[in-house]
């Protein structure tokens, strides 16, 4: 396919931040907050890896496939700069939410917070 | 000793990481040995920063390039626009690096009696040197992406630190407030940083503000980025977290985190002055973090006002303090290429809220620092149950006392000679600010004096009557904090020629920014 | 504990998901891959065994200290390769252009042409080694803790 | 109250993101490339990496892999920290 119409993936990327921030707002479980910022992640992922790609071009490696243009390698590298550090974000707030299950008995976050004003 | 700083920027963020990475196989083998290790490389890390701050004060703008064949080849033989990641280190970063190296030492100096008899410990002292590098890797980088994951490596640790009590349930949920608004903010930063990749191809700091258009995308990627980093500086449209975070950490982190608040503000500052610059609708934007500074002052010392909590009720004040600094920069940044008005009050303002920047980070981390050995000893952070600890903690008293006239801006005091730079530089451009300061000021005095009365003055209360004086390196970490205030204090002009006025200068001088990364090339 | 048809297949499945998870780090500068990826690759492996097998049963194997000590030798590894580079600039090439690693490969990919890339493979070496102890670590001390178990200091 | 505030901002921040990326240029066709063509066609002989992917992350961007490697050493440690056993166990020395 040479012409995705639309900007496609790039308007998939803004949708998907658009949707985990409703999540992040709106939603009182801590779990589907988690879900909410990996989603973001995803979102925020697609955004950056979409935006090296060249129509028709290869995968920025030297092998045997015939010659040709090569789509953006910086891209490439910032994304999966990124997939590494949302993994262990992540890991690290469902540590925290077990923690506070374990102390609280509830995932509602209007249950379980203790500190206000 | 030139040699040695060549290559100073880059040794000042590693050398952290490698203490961290030994950290834990020394700490299997000797706790006394680990301890030694922190302090130590602390210590080297400090006089690296001082050394550094001598050779720029003396040569320029430090400039490194990673992984060239020379640190001083930015972009590539026969090429336009830098391709590696670059260090680019001027006087403000320096003056943060100074601060923050300051800050750390003693901070690790406070730890090691402050959590003797927690278990966990080294993996402790493995995230506050990883919290260490993140932050010096902020100060120091020119490079957009670089500055993301050096902002994520700060936050991660950071979060992981405030919820080290895990006997607490409170702990567990500070650090989940504040690990969830790390994750947002850098997101947030990410995808600016993905707009403005698409439409120049560049990562650079300077190579970006070379070629900057300021068309709409880029307004949007500046809008993400200042929301994204004052969230994490803790302005108030969305500051709730900030309390919650800082009063549940063990007081020597909190001390810390102040400081990567102010990293975080100065990585706005970094967007607004070196990045955008000349090219920025800078009235606009500066009287927007004008307002939301004026704002921040007043809701933070209002809400401390009603605190019973005596590290929440400082969390606040910082809230409010940090609103001085958002004042400061933001008048300079509304005057940003009107040289007369810049030369008349924009630099003295920009001045004032940088010395304010500097003050704040010797006396809040001080105050931070009481507060924890007042939970050290007693076991409540509750101020309506402490009273008369004056008796037995005569230091603690004394080192409060001097953080407490320091940040309500008693004349002699550090706190004065920032807030008086900042009054009459604003007053020129608006009265209304320097009179809400002034208030502000009153109203922080008042409740300082409140706290100090009801914690340490009064008979002494039956239920403390084994309260002793805090650990000896307690005391010398709050004393490093107060020296500071004391040398600032004395010589207030030397570390306002020295120190601000250089920092002030290096975010005024976009052009010499740039010209570091894009010019002068051998 | 899953029953003995799954652990059985699970111990024979290892050994290839262990082989590809090596390919992958190896061939990390010639071919799509890397330290990153294959250190993930032999973690699905890790968390595979932790399904067939309970937590109490892979913790006998697999203890955290060593973990942490193969985790922070992997780190330990990476920075020093960087602070080889130091004599020029922090993370330049030492090895290329010298006879170990230091050749520039033909274009294509295969055994003829791995000791290329001077530091890069043994970087991609380091980050594996730390990739497979960190995730290793934070599976086995999420499902321990799940299963009531507290992690060893 | 809060509910229509958030509603408010949410929808704010999804027009700016929509509006932002429909600025930019048409997916599969960057306008810029300096950099990006640089790296592709110097990298096999400046780093004897065939992967280019491989030499952006090592080579041109290694204080970024560094940075990445150091996040997940912080997350392990950190996760490890917060599930210890609060029991005080023998330790070393």
């Amino acid at each position: 396919m040479d012409y995705i119409p639309l900007d496609f993936p790039f308007l998939a990327a803004a949708l998907l931040v658009g949707i985990s921030f409703y999540i992040i707002i709106f939603k009182k479980n801590l779990t589907k907050l988690i879900m909410g910022v990996a989603m973001l992640a995803s979102g925020v992922n697609l955004f950056l890896v979409s935006l090296g790609y060249r129509a028709g071009a290869n995968a920025p490696i030297y092998t045997d496939v015939p010659g040709g243009p090569m789509v953006m390698s910086v891209p490439q590298a910032l994304t999966l700069t990124s997939i590494v550090i949302n993994v262990a974000v992540l890991a690290l707030m469902l540590t925290m939410v077990i923690r506070i299950y374990r102390h609280t008995g509830t995932l509602d976050s209007e249950k379980s917070r203790k500190m206000k004003g | 000793m030139a040699d040695l700083m060549t290559h100073g920027g880059i040794l000042i963020i590693a050398i952290p990481l490698l203490a961290a990475f030994l950290t834990p196989l020394v700490g299997m083998a000797s706790q006394r040995a680990r301890n030694i290790l922190v302090v130590v490389s602390l210590t080297f890390v400090a006089f690296l920063v001082f050394a550094l701050a001598r050779d720029i004060s003396i040569n320029g703008i430090h400039v490194y390039t990673l992984g060239a064949t020379s640190p001083e080849l930015t972009t590539p033989k026969g090429f336009i626009v830098p391709v590696r990641i670059i260090l680019e280190v001027d006087g403000m970063s320096m003056l943060m690096a100074m601060l923050w190296s300051i800050v750390s030492l003693a901070a690790a100096i406070f730890s090691l009696s402050h959590i003797a008899n927690e278990t966990g410990q080294s993996r402790f002292y493995t995230l506050l040197l990883l919290m260490v590098a993140g932050g010096f890797g902020m100060m120091f980088t020119g490079d957009l992406f670089n500055l993301f994951v050096f902002l994520e490596i700060a936050s991660i640790s950071g979060a992981a630190l405030i919820a080290y009590r895990t006997k607490f349930a409170d702990t567990q949920e500070g650090g989940f407030k504040y690990i969830v608004v790390s994750a947002i903010a850098s997101l947030m930063v990410l995808f600016a940083i993905g707009l403005l990749y698409a439409q120049y191809n560049l990562l650079n700091i300077g190579a970006l503000a070379e070629v900057i258009q300021y068309t709409t995308a880029d307004k949007i990627a500046l809008a993400l980025l200042l929301i994204a980093f004052t969230i994490k500086a803790g302005m108030v449209p969305l500051h709730l977290w900030f309390p919650d975070a800082y009063s549940v950490a063990p007081a020597s982190i909190t001390g810390m985190l102040v400081i990567t608040s102010h990293a975080c503000m100065y990585a706005a500052f970094r967007i607004c002055f070196s990045l955008y610059g000349t090219m920025l609708d800078a009235p606009v934007v500066g009287w927007i973090l004008i307002v939301f500074g004026l704002l921040s002052m007043f809701v933070g010392v209002t809400m401390a006002v009603f605190q019973k909590d005596v590290m929440r009720f400082m969390s606040y004040h910082a809230i409010s303090q940090l609103g001085y600094m958002w004042i400061g920069v933001g008048v300079g940044l509304a005057v940003l290429g009107n040289a007369d008005l810049m030369a008349t009050y924009g630099r003295d303002a920009m001045s004032g809220g940088i010395f304010h920047i500097l003050n704040h980070a010797m006396y809040k981390p001080l105050l931070f620092f009481t507060g924890g050995a007042l939970f050290h000893m007693t076991g409540t952070r509750d101020l309506t149950k402490m009273g008369g600890l004056a008796h037995k903690m005569k230091w603690t008293a004394i080192l409060y006392i001097i953080g407490t006239l320091s940040i309500s801006g008693i004349p002699p005091l550090n706190g004065f000679s920032s807030k008086i730079l900042i009054y009459e530089s604003v007053y020129q451009f608006n009265a209304i600010l320097t009179i809400t300061g002034i208030v502000v000021s009153i109203l922080t005095l008042a409740s300082f004096t409140k706290a100090f009365h009801s914690a340490f003055m009064g008979a002494e209360l039956p239920e403390y009557g084994k309260v002793r004086e805090v650990p000896k390196s307690m005391i010398i970490g709050m004393a490093i904090l107060a020296a500071g205030i004391v040398f600032i204090t004395l010589f207030p002009s030397l570390v306002v020629d020295w120190a601000i006025h250089p920092a002030a200068d290096a975010l005024i001088n976009q052009g010499g920014y740039i010209d570091a990364i894009t010019g002068a090339v051998p | 504990m899953l029953s003995k048809i799954v652990r059985t297949v699970a111990n024979q499945l290892i050994v290839f998901i262990l082989v590809f998870g090596l390919y992958i780090i190896a061939h990390g500068h010639l071919t799509p891959g890397g330290g990153f990826q294959g250190g993930a690759i032999i973690v699905s492996g890790v968390v595979m065994l932790l399904v067939a097998f309970s937590s109490h049963e892979m913790k006998k194997g697999l203890r955290e200290r060593v973990l942490s000590i193969v985790e922070s030798s992997g780190a330990l590894i990476f920075i020093i390769l960087a602070f080889a580079g130091i004599g020029t600039v922090f993370f330049y090439n030492i090895l290329l252009g010298t006879p170990l690693f230091g050749g520039i490969p033909a274009t294509g990919s295969g055994p003829g042409i791995l000791w290329t890339a001077g530091v890069i493979p043994l970087m991609n070496f380091a980050v594996g080694l730390k990739v497979i102890a960190g995730l290793s670590a934070v599976v086995l001390a999420l499902a321990l803790f799940s299963s009531g178990e507290e992690v060893e200091e | 109250m809060r509910q229509i505030a958030g509603l408010i901002s949410l929808l704010v921040l999804v027009v700016f993101l929509v509006s932002a990326v429909l600025l930019i240029h048409p997916f599969g066709h960057p306008d810029a490339s300096a950099m990006d063509d640089y790296i592709i066609e110097n990298a096999q002989e400046e780093t004897g990496s065939n992967n280019v992917v491989a030499a952006v992350l090592f080579d041109y961007r290694g204080l970024d892999t560094l940075g990445e490697a150091t996040i997940l050493f912080t997350a392990v440690t950190g996760v490890l920290l917060l599930l210890r056993s609060l029991k005080r166990t023998e330790e070393g020395s």
